[in-house]
């Protein structure tokens, strides 16, 4: 029985390894479509991280050991995440070894390790990336932890597990908190991962970028693994979201059989194939954000999370 | 021959003469005038004591009457006298503030003394009860002369007076206090009035002048 | 007999000072006579120890465990003050300030000075006290007018008018007294003015008369003890003096007027009750303590300064008596004795300090612990300990005033808690400058006598950490009697 | 002695032993006076004892902790007549003690290699101060009775100070202290009321008589705004933190580590005395005062750590942000405590508890790597570092693991203490209080932005010292710590990790204190990995299985990289879009990194910018930041009190006539008086 559950733990980490990067690929394919340009295949990501993984790793001269291991905890960090999220099923025995909160950690760590890599070379752009990645970092985390918030009021609980079994529970709960929230935390994800308009994934401007500032130095295998985390990133913010407000489909309640695993990956991809379209559109319809509009943004996020907050705590006084 | 009946009138009279002398020194301005009426403040004391002595039949306060005859009358008066005619320091500068002033504002001491002594002076058993009131007048309008004028000398005259209003009160209220303390008390006016002398040099030889204005270097700036 | 010796050997000191003063061994001799009256005093608390309260003298003098205590104090730091003038005044010697005259004239009178505070502590008779202090005024007028400069005359000058008409109306408050107690105890065996027998009356004496009494009497002796607004010579006369004579007006003549306010308040207390003198000493003492404190803000001479501190911490004293009882009075005595080790030691330094940069202004005076550890180390450990910093004494017995005083009356904390503060703040920031940083003074020509100020501060240290009992339980009879 | 005698501490006999040691620590302080001016015999010999004392007083401190025992109490035959010094071991005081104990003995060890002769004070006087340092506060936690508690407690401030001040030829250092003790000694006076508020009686002054003693509402809010004032001047609350930032920079690195990581404690412990245990928590106000005070700390801490170009100045700032965060804690504790809610209590207090002790380790850790820093380079500003991670690997990898664990990152110990802080803020919408209720849960908000503001503080520190390429020449020349440096780093650095990866270590000690203070622990139920305060199916964490889960994939994910790829690399110049010839001086500068904060928080600071002109020969951008909080109350404070002092000086006119007028006035106004 426990052996079940490792194998589908085990199972789940190796599929969002392996559809983050389609997920990533399908973002860009909708936007290119959106943008009515000749979109890049799906598979597009992958021969990109085959070609690097084959390239020398071309490394500065005074890079530390602590810039050449941080891909390896980049790419770690993300994927225990991944093993946490319940994205299909929510009997997961790692996902007791971290609730949310620790979730939010877990980024965090992620975050500043790759800052700390990008100062470590000791160039401008590096540097400048980093110092924007934290201002995102510290503006974001307050909305996210608020939107968190709402979900754990209505459970009670911060393990995500918990979240989804309960939601199980009540099937049909509708919840006008959760409304505000879920804004929030599209708002939020958009900022997290690099997203118009916060910043933009696919620009070389030096002076616009954030992220990609950061991997400047990065190459060959390294870019690779730090590339395919955030890819990752993306994915398990989408698994979150769907874990906290459209949870249907997830194998829960005590229902592990085969036939409910299968419902719950078509599930899954149902709702990715979803969500990455409404990415797109969004990204083609926004423009980016000067970066100081960037508080202004996020506090705006903020602000629909404490507002579905204070409605929770409204009705929720029942 | 003074019978012992009249004697309490007239030292009422002899209390008011002190009254009166002391009103005048805040109204001098010359320094010989101060010294002339302290010697007559002293007399009259010396007289009251006499008196007080010869009703109430205790010797021990003929004695305090002799010291104050030599001292007051006589040795302190001579003093001063030797110290002006030395100094030269005749003339007292003008007062602080101008005299009709301090006449009014010693006139509601006299009346501020009188109040607050009447329900304690009934209680003397003394002929002499009614005087401690003025005893404390003396003192107060004493005080206030310190107060008024420029001068050291003046200063220190005012300071004797005052002394003598502690010397009347004393008297007039408790038929004097015991002889040791008297003398205590002589012998520390006669020192003090020795180290008055040797500051009044020094400070002549330091200021070349008497007035306080000079004694005005300490102070916080 | 102790007492006679107590009494007697300053005098004997006086007079043969008088005639040797001038020589060469008169410091010695001085030192001598003190090392003679300290071991006189020792007897009398041993005697006081095992026999309990004495009266001697046709009732003229009298210990009890209120004064007794004073005379050991008295008598101690009047000693360590000779040892520490000895080298001082060589130093002035030296520095020309003074000739040999002079010092006969500050040996004998500073005897003199001694045997007027101890006649003034022991005697039990009113008047006589009056005519102690008034002697004890005379003695140190001479003495704080000893460099013959215009400063120090106007001082002299000052302090003696001041004082002066002060101790006036302690004078005529003595005969209010006196009246009141002529009603009672009658003429006949000069009983009327005996302490004593005055605290055994003292519930029948007429409560009017006591009341003008204690006015008198607080404004004289008060005048003495330098309580604001009375206190205008005391920082003048604490400057201008030589340092030792600020030491002992610093350490004691403020004690011994405070002692004799306190007499007075016992007697008064006991016809009109406590509320009146009690009120009238809180105000005094707080209103010392907060003026005091704001003083120090803005002084430039050292001693100065300190005369300023010591206004403070009479009014903290006179305010723990006011609040009575037997823990405010116990700090109260405590704080006296505290006080008076602590500040005669920083004189001790300050004196010194000044000496070795050629200047009392603080601003002239830096980096001591550069040029002589010693003296800056006391200096800096004096000061704190008098800012009320553990583990010295000072802070022992203001826990105790604070903490009763928060219990009793909590309207004054928030006064006290602004005076220390502004006091701390007015003291350290001079202190600090002067004791660290960099510094371009000579050392002493002389070596100075530091030895009385650690002896002083250890003596305070242990005070906050360990008291012996039979100190304690001197306290606590003191404090009983109190009241 | 046998295994089992230790693990059984000694039932009754901590507490003399205890004593023993502080009374040794006094004497090995002493002893320094022998050889005065030998660095050997100071540094090498005496300092090393102290340590060993400080590891025995961890040792005791945790036996009594798990053993349980009741309290100790002894009587010293010292002090007061009617007082003597009581001294009492309980859970709280054990707790402090721990912490004492496992910070003490890093810093100690790191001393002993730090402190180079000619450097300020002679070495004796400085171990003397040191030893006295730490023996004060030990008995400030010890302390039974009012009197003992203030005499220590003034005995530290005062040491502290002779520390701070021991290169007191430079002016600044000097002025740090003025303000230092002043704030001190102001502070112990409002302790000192607040004590008189709450005594028995006369005399009555030991605690026992206090937790005797009942109190009107009033008086007893009264004492704890009191003993809010004063222990908060100590801890660094704002506003009354200004000394904070001035003080402890100022200290030779050891004793900054000392302050920071360990007299702050003190602090917090005085306020967990009063407010638990002498005054049980009566009335949520109090709770919500502490918490906004401790949340604003924590912000403001927070932002202004990240401007600061000093990098010592960084880390006094980042503790007031700590200890905000502690005092978070305590709010949410005496909150729930008050509305009968005790395991949520037990909670906020354990998470207040941990945070205390985690700080003590990672801030001694970072301030200390300051000081390595500092002797290797002579240098203090940021903007002259840089790149040191290559000269002085050991003390950059230690710093590292202090970096990540004051950032708040999992699996380290600084997130355990956050974890748990923001667990208890879920439970604050269940306050029975309107408004409250909907507030607080907008702390946790607050509380997340701190978080991720020293996350960005850290990197920032780290960053600018560490990595990049150093921003002046002299640094190649950067020499590593010596080995007593290392160990003692080393010690602190795994003090971190352990309590990272076994929180249950840390809960266990704090549980006791909160069984004793609230009787409720949060809930025993947790196996050796697993963490749930509350309930399994509330919240879990479990550090141990992140740490090996994060291990295991990073360890196949390099396997797999190496076997599927390969392992080449080329050495070449750092890239940087292709921009050549770029120049260490073209990295960000801790000015720049602090841009973003100043853009958004611009209201906290006063700012005094000097920006170049175009047409400038020598262009040059200075800023100047200040605290508003300095100019909004203690200058005025200041000019005050010299106002008043220009009043009252008028008094001493030098009129000798005037002064008789006083003294007249006075005389009638008393007659008036008695009439």
């Amino acid at each position: 029985m426990r052996g079940i559950t490792f194998v589908r733990q085990f199972g789940e980490v190796v599929l969002a390894i392996a559809i983050a990067p389609l997920f990533a690929g399908w973002i860009a394919q909708c936007r290119a479509w959106m943008q009515n340009r000749s979109a890049p295949s799906l598979v597009q990501p992958y021969r990109m991280l085959r070609k690097l993984f084959q390239k020398d790793a071309a490394l500065a001269k005074n890079a530390s050991p602590l810039f050449r291991t941080t891909p390896y905890v980049l790419f770690g960090t993300m994927v225990l995440a991944a093993a946490i999220i319940p994205s299909l099923a929510t009997d997961l025995p790692f996902a007791r070894a971290a609730d949310a909160i620790a979730l939010i950690g877990l980024f965090a760590t992620a975050r500043v390790f790759v800052s700390l890599a990008a100062m470590d070379i000791g160039t401008a752009f590096g540097t400048l990336g980093a110092r924007r990645e934290m201002m995102i970092g510290f503006l974001a985390e307050p909305a996210l932890l608020m939107v968190l918030f709402n979900a754990f009021l209505l459970s009670g609980s911060t393990a995500l597990p918990s979240l989804v079994e309960f939601y199980n529970a009540h099937r049909f709960l509708i919840d006008p908190s959760l409304a505000f929230a879920a804004i929030a935390f599209v708002m939020v994800l958009l900022a997290e991962n690099a997203r118009i308009p916060i910043d933009n994934p696919t620009t070389h401007l030096e002076l616009t970028m954030i992220h990609e500032a950061m991997l400047l130095e990065y190459s060959a295998r390294h870019l690779a693994l730090v590339e395919w985390a955030s890819s990752l990133k993306l994915f398990n913010y989408a698994c979150i979201g769907f874990a906290l407000f459209i949870p249907w489909g997830i194998a829960a309640g005590g229902r592990n059989g085969s036939a409910a695993t299968l419902l719950a990956i078509a599930a899954l991809m149902g709702k990715l194939a979803v969500a990455g379209a409404a990415l797109a559109l969004i990204e083609s319809l926004s423009a980016k954000l000067r970066i100081f509009r960037a508080p202004e943004y996020l506090a705006t996020a903020f602000l629909l999370a404490v507002l579905g907050l204070l409605v929770h705590l409204q009705i929720g006084a029942r | 021959m003074v019978t012992r009946a009249s004697i309490g009138p007239l030292l009422n009279v002899l209390a008011s003469g002190l009254l009166l002398i002391s009103f005048a020194m805040l109204s001098r301005r010359r320094t010989q005038r101060l010294i002339i009426l302290f010697a007559w403040q002293g007399a009259i004391l010396f007289l009251s004591t006499c008196l007080v002595a010869y009703s109430s039949g205790l010797t021990e306060l003929y004695y305090s009457a002799a010291l104050t005859l030599i001292l007051k009358v006589i040795l302190l008066p001579w003093i001063l006298h030797r110290l002006i005619s030395k100094l030269g320091a005749q003339w007292d500068s003008e007062t602080l503030v101008n005299i009709p002033t301090t006449m009014l504002v010693g006139l509601v001491l006299v009346i501020f003394a009188f109040g607050l002594t009447q329900p304690i002076s009934t209680l003397a058993t003394t002929i002499t009860r009614h005087t401690l009131g003025m005893a404390l007048a003396v003192i107060l309008l004493a005080f206030l002369m310190m107060i008024t004028r420029r001068k050291a000398l003046t200063q220190v005259i005012g300071f004797l007076a005052m002394e003598n209003g502690l010397f009347f009160a004393a008297t007039s209220a408790t038929y004097g206090m015991p002889m040791v303390i008297e003398l205590g008390i002589a012998l520390d006016l006669l020192v003090g009035v020795f180290i008055l002398g040797i500051f009044f040099f020094q400070i002549r030889e330091q200021f070349d002048s008497l007035d306080l204005h000079h004694l005005e270097a300490l102070k916080e700036d | 007999m102790e007492i006679l010796l107590v009494l007697g050997l300053p005098l004997l000191g006086a007079v043969t000072l008088a005639l040797f003063g001038a020589r060469r061994f008169a410091p010695e001799l001085n030192v001598g006579f003190s090392l003679a009256t300290l071991a006189a005093a020792a007897l009398l608390v041993l005697r006081v120890i095992h026999y309990g309260p004495m009266l001697i003298g046709r009732e003229q003098f009298f210990v009890d465990s209120f004064n007794v205590f004073l005379v050991a104090l008295t008598a101690f730091v009047g000693f360590t003050t000779a040892i520490f003038s000895r080298p001082y005044m060589r130093i002035e010697e030296l520095h020309g300030s003074l000739n040999s005259l002079r010092l006969r004239l500050y040996h004998s009178m500073y005897q003199l000075f001694m045997a007027a505070m101890f006649l003034a502590l022991l005697t039990n008779n009113m008047g006589l006290l009056w005519v102690a202090m008034e002697a004890a005024t005379l003695s140190t007028v001479l003495l704080v007018s000893l460099y013959r400069t215009k400063a120090s005359l106007e001082a002299a000058w000052k302090y003696f008018i001041l004082c002066g008409v002060g101790i006036a109306q302690a004078l005529f408050g003595t005969i209010l007294l006196y009246f009141a107690a002529e009603q009672t105890l009658g003429r006949e065996g000069m009983t009327a003015l005996l302490w004593t027998h005055l605290n055994a009356v003292k519930g029948h004496l007429e409560p009017r008369v006591l009341g003008l009494a204690f006015v008198f009497f607080l404004v004289g002796y008060g005048t003495k003890v330098g309580l604001a607004p009375l206190h205008n010579w005391l920082p003048d006369a604490h400057a201008e003096g030589p340092t030792p004579v600020s030491a002992v007006l610093s350490g004691l003549l403020l004690n011994v007027a405070l002692y004799a306010v306190i007499r007075c308040k016992v007697l008064v207390e006991g016809s009109i009750g406590v509320l009146l003198p009690s009120r009238m000493l809180m105000t005094f003492g707080l209103l010392s303590a907060i003026l005091g404190a704001f003083f120090l803000w803005r002084q430039r001479d050292i001693k100065r300064l300190f005369g300023y501190s010591s206004i403070e911490h009479m009014g903290i004293i006179t305010f723990a008596f006011g609040l009575g009882g037997p823990v405010a009075n116990f700090a109260a005595l405590l704080h006296m004795t505290v006080h008076s080790l602590t500040k005669s030691s920083i004189f001790f330094t300050a004196g010194h300090a000044s000496q070795a940069a050629g200047t009392q202004n603080m601003d002239g005076i830096r980096g001591l612990v550069g040029v002589s550890p010693t003296i800056g180390w006391g200096l800096m450990l004096g000061s704190l300990a008098i800012l009320g910093m553990p583990p010295f004494g000072v802070f022992s017995s203001e826990f105790l005033i604070l903490i009763t005083a928060m219990r009793g009356h909590p309207w004054a904390t928030p006064f006290l808690l602004i005076a220390l503060g502004v006091a701390f703040a007015g003291i350290f920031g001079k202190v600090q400058p002067m004791v660290f940083g960099e510094s371009d003074a000579q050392p002493l020509p002389h070596s100075p006598a530091l030895v009385p100020v650690f002896v002083h501060l250890a003596m305070v240290l242990v005070l906050g950490l360990y008291m012996p009992p039979a100190l304690a339980e001197w306290y606590r009879a003191a404090a009983r009697l109190i009241g | 002695m046998n295994v089992h005698f230790l693990i059984s501490g000694w039932p009754g006999h901590a507490l003399p032993s205890l004593l023993l040691i502080i009374a040794a620590w006094v004497v090995i302080g002493l002893a320094g006076l022998l050889r005065p001016h030998s660095l050997r015999f100071v540094a090498h010999l005496l300092f090393p004892l102290g340590a060993l004392g400080c590891l025995c007083v961890a040792l005791l401190a945790g036996t009594f902790l798990v053993s349980g025992h009741e309290p100790e109490v002894l009587v010293l035959p010292l002090g007061l007549p009617d007082l003597p010094f009581h001294t009492r071991l309980d859970a709280l005081s054990g707790f402090f003690l721990l912490l004492l104990g496992l910070a003490g003995a890093g810093i100690s060890t790191f001393a002993a290699g730090y402190f180079r002769s000619g450097e300020g004070t002679a070495p004796a006087l400085l171990g003397l101060q040191y030893h006295v340092f730490l023996a004060s506060m030990a008995v400030v936690i010890l302390a039974d009775d009012a009197y003992l508690f203030m005499v220590a407690w003034e005995t530290m401030a005062l040491s502290s100070y002779f520390l701070v001040t021991s290169q007191h030829r430079i002016p600044d250092i000097r002025r740090a202290g003025f303000l230092y003790l002043i704030m001190a000694h102001v502070g112990a006076i409002c302790i000192l009321l607040s004590f008189g508020v709450m005594q028995g009686g006369s005399w009555q002054f030991t605690f026992d008589a206090m937790r005797g003693a009942s109190l009107a509402p009033v008086w007893a809010t009264t004492a704890i705004v009191l003993a809010l004032l004063g222990f908060g001047a100590k801890a660094g609350l704002v506003p009354m933190h200004v000394w904070l930032p001035e003080a402890h920079p100022a200290a030779p690195s050891p004793v900054s580590a000392m302050m920071s990581g360990l007299m702050l404690k003190t602090a917090i412990y005085g306020m967990l005395r009063i407010s638990f245990d002498l005054l049980h928590v009566r009335y949520w106000q109090w709770g919500v005062l502490m918490l906004a005070l401790g949340l604003f700390s924590a912000l403001f801490g927070a932002i202004f750590a990240a401007v600061q170009t000093d990098m010592k100045r960084l880390l006094a700032y980042s503790s007031i942000e700590n200890v905000g965060l502690i005092f978070t804690g305590i709010g949410l504790a005496a909150l729930f405590e008050a509305s009968n809610m005790r395991l949520f209590a037990a909670l906020a207090l354990t998470a207040a508890l941990v945070h205390a002790l985690n700080h003590a380790l990672f801030k001694s850790l970072l301030f200390l790597a300051t000081g390595s820093v500092l002797h290797a380079t002579k240098q203090r500003s940021l903007g002259k570092l840089g790149g040191l991670i290559r000269r002085m690997p050991w003390v950059a990898t230690l710093a590292l693991i202090g970096t990540l664990s004051i950032a708040g990152l999992p699996p380290l110990n600084g997130f355990v203490s956050e974890w748990l802080l923001l667990q208890s803020f879920l439970f604050t919408p269940q306050l029975p209080h309107a408004f409250i209720n909907m507030l607080v849960p907008l702390g946790a908000a607050a509380l997340a932005l701190t978080a991720a503001l020293a996350a960005y503080v850290m990197v920032k520190f780290y960053g600018v010292i560490f990595l990049g390429q150093p921003r002046e020449a002299s640094l190649v020349e950067a020499h590593d710590a010596n080995w007593l440096e290392r160990l003692g780093l080393g010690w602190l650095a795994l003090g971190c990790v352990l309590i990272g990866i076994l929180p249950q270590l840390a809960l266990k000690a704090a549980g006791a204190v909160t069984g004793k203070l609230l009787s409720e622990t949060i809930s025993p139920g947790f196996s050796i990995w697993l963490i749930a305060p509350v309930t399994p199916e509330h919240a879990s964490y479990s550090a141990l299985i992140f740490l090996a889960g994060i291990t295991a994939v990073i360890g196949i994910a390099f396997v797999l990289v190496r076997i599927l790829a390969h392992g080449r690399i080329r050495r070449t110049a750092a890239w940087d879009c292709g921009y050549p010839w770029q120049t260490s001086r073209m990295q960000d500068t801790a000015e720049g990194f602090g841009q973003p904060i100043r853009h958004i928080f611009g209201t906290f600071f006063r700012m005094e910018r000097h920006l170049p002109s175009p047409s400038d020969k020598s262009p040059h951008y200075r800023i100047h930041i200040e605290d508003k909080l300095w100019r909004a109350i203690y200058l005025p404070i200041g000019r005050g009190v010299q106002r008043l002092a220009d009043v009252v000086s008028v008094l001493q006119g030098g009129r000798l006539s005037i002064y008789l007028l006083y003294s007249f006035l006075t005389l009638l106004g008393l007659l008036v008086f008695v009439l």
